[in-house]
């Protein structure tokens, strides 16, 4: 159990290593990583948050997938700064029980990190720097759950 | 009361400010927008378009008619785009 | 692009280290361990397969998966054997261009795993062994795709 | 002909053997399985409910009335449970 905000990059494998359910406790975990995806015009993508509030979110997203699909553990890292073309942005890993525990879980965290999770992209490309504008299905994707 | 207000984003940037200390007494957050709208018009092309503002008073995400009672720190950001 | 089948355990950092998509090319990459779960009786699970089949099978699962969500990469390995709890049986990794295609794209590769890749499982428990039998839904599940 | 045929999980520990190599002339896989049922009580128990067995033609997932015209390898097992 744990959410973690940093500026530097992150291992999955390492944060696996410390995900519980190895043992035998769990028979499913996914990993999720978001990779900063090039494209033609794409030079760097910058990412804003609000510390005082950010970890306060993850927590809260974490701590109602946990209740909602009695998960064995989740850990949930985020990176905040300027990242490069092909930079991990952020991951989490979920071990559950089962399998469709484990799906669901992940995608309910990921449907909520994307509008609940206080943080801003700004893509910097070679002619110009824009705002990532929210997708109006992220949010109504909440109402899924 | 005095209020401590963040902007991020594209608020930011339009206001030209990550925070600040406002004294106020807006009963609810409009009435705080309202306010700052007519401080300048920097606030006023920031405040223009409500439907792609979110607030957040003492650090949860609320709405435009919670009242500002107890709240220390207020912040306007664009919808999130985290994950 | 791979599919193994192996009797000797895995590493999901080193086969992700083997997966395309960190360069810039995918936006997500999600991987699933399956894992032998202990409860009160099981001892070990055994692991059998028809290897003249199974590599087949699961190439042309990872293909079907492939063109119909257009990934950027996919590694599937499953082993077979004698497996003691808490080991890994099988893991899944795919990058794809967004989020939704790489969960979508996971999604279905477990679901025709379980009732297309041809393994049978055995549970040594304390008291009896047990063939598990497959779960109807597992097999209706295909009709989603 | 002659069929290599295989048999996975209970079906291979209720006939006892993991394969076998057999001459028939039947021309479908039923019509196989009730030559093998006939052959020796194992196989009557092993094939006594279709309904849990599988069969598979050269390695590719096949049913009961599939022809054996070019068949060289036939496989009987329960549903898969991989994964």
């Amino acid at each position: 159990m744990a959410v973690i905000v940093q500026e530097k990059d992150f291992d999955l494998a390492a944060e696996l290593k410390k995900l519980a359910g190895f043992e035998g406790t769990a028979g499913a975990v996914i990993s999720f990583i978001g990779l900063v995806r090039g494209d033609a015009s794409l030079l760097a993508l910058e990412l804003e948050h609000y510390p005082a509030m950010t970890t306060k979110a993850l927590e809260e997203i974490e701590q109602m997938a946990r209740t909602k699909w009695g998960l064995v553990d989740v850990r949930i890292v985020h990176r905040f700064g300027r990242l490069q073309l092909g930079e991990q942005i952020m991951m989490v890993a979920v071990s559950a029980p089962h399998r469709r525990s484990a799906f669901e879980a992940m995608d309910y965290i990921m449907d909520f990190l994307k509008s609940r999770a206080p943080f801003w992209k700004k893509e910097h490309g070679i002619n110009n720097n824009i705002w990532v504008t929210a997708n109006l299905d992220d949010e109504e994707a909440l109402t899924r759950w | 009361m005095t209020l401590k207000i963040l902007y991020f984003a594209w608020l930011r940037e339009r206001i030209g400010e990550p925070s600040e200390q406002v004294e106020t007494n807006a009963s609810t957050v409009s009435d705080l927008i309202a306010e700052l709208r007519l401080r300048d018009e920097r606030y006023d092309f920031a405040f223009s378009d409500l439907s792609s503002v979110r607030v957040a008073i003492n650090q949860t995400l609320s709405d435009f008619d919670a009242t500002l009672d107890g709240a220390s720190e207020v912040a306007f950001f664009p919808p999130m785009t985290g994950g």
